[in-house]
């Protein structure tokens, strides 16, 4: 199995992450999965739609994911994000690292996700019930 | 010269893709682009942030433009 | 479905555990899996065996469970080890946490296995070709 | 009064289980007990740590201890 994968997905499935992530090498895979959450700021979401320059998120999701390859002693490592309509509780993100020891798989996953969101171009559209707003978009 | 436009960005120019034509004056440097379209569409300059990728890569202002770049706008991402 | 879940169990099953986690108040779920490694100080391990004072155990998770739930704001908690002989690869321990912004389902599943390794009375034996040892048992 | 034995404690006594009769002398404390079981099984004074649980409570050295309470011995943990 590849040690790096970094994919864009209409649907993500949460079931076979650790599968993908183990190797005999690991003592230990941290996974973290963004999910949609029903409120913001007090406002009920009724979902998310998410878009992606996919050419150019897919070369930087690459990227983090071989910079954490340098930076931390891991075995695999995975970035997925979804794109299009997601529905309250839906998985839109999956980063996580599998390592010998834990230090280097929490330390890989939290950079993971952190650097994700500064740096991929994927847009998240909130859908309201009388309003959509792209998240981040304005100050 | 096209521009691809996401997000945001898309909405506030109602297309996603802005082409100059061949008659027309085209940016010849990132910076030239952002100034460009954000005379024609003010609503640019009330973002948190506006990037270029040239060649998807993200460009600096002193990037220049060739007509055959793949060039697009990137508004305050937010993925994850 | 509960909020706080605590079990021994002979084998672990990974593939349910972000579908354990997820609720419409969460927008992150962090997940720690430990997994037999193949490699100890260079020897090669065979298998593991665990052994737990099964009913002060379950009550030390609990607790480990409910602190973490004091400490940050968790929507649900999981905590789950296996007992018994385990092969390399094998899932032993799935710790992880769901809340509304990443930074609490972090820290909370990194408090989750750091605890859990210091005071739950769990122990693990290394089966190498020629000998067996209890972890961290001697100086 | 019986004393629960796990991982290695197990091995070194080689049962799972203490047993005091009733005319034997009884631990009357943790701190008691320890020291009976590491002087009858000197491999206790290597450990790294030597716990007692009481009532599946860890303990300190000064709990007393009643016939009836579930007693075992916690070495090293190493779970995870």
């Amino acid at each position: 199995m590849s040690e790096k994968i970094v994919e864009i997905v209409d649907k993500i499935d949460t079931s076979q992450v650790f599968t993908e992530l183990s190797d005999a090498h690991s003592g230990g895979i941290c996974v973290f999965v963004g999910t949609v959450r029903e409120f913001t700021q007090n406002e009920k979401v009724m979902s998310l739609e998410f878009e992606a320059y996919q050419k150019m998120a897919l070369k930087e999701m690459d990227k983090i994911a071989s910079d954490a390859k340098e930076k931390w002693k891991l075995n695999k490592v995975i970035i997925r994000h979804a794109v299009g309509l997601k529905k309250v509780e839906a998985p839109v993100v999956v980063v996580g690292a599998s390592s010998a020891h834990r230090d280097a798989c929490f330390e890989a996953c939290r950079y993971l996700i952190d650097t994700l969101k500064e740096t991929v171009p994927i847009w998240k559209k909130e859908l309201f019930e009388n309003k959509t707003v792209w998240v981040s978009a304005h100050p | 010269m096209e521009v691809l436009l996401f997000g945001i960005a898309k909405d506030i120019v109602g297309e996603s893709l802005i082409q100059f034509s061949e008659s027309e004056k085209v940016p010849t440097s990132v910076s030239e682009l952002k100034q460009m379209i954000s005379e024609t569409y003010p609503e640019f300059g009330k973002l948190s942030s506006l990037a270029v990728a040239v060649n998807s890569e993200y460009a600096r202002d002193d990037v220049p433009l060739d007509r055959n770049d793949e060039i697009a706008i990137i508004p305050p991402v937010s993925g994850g």
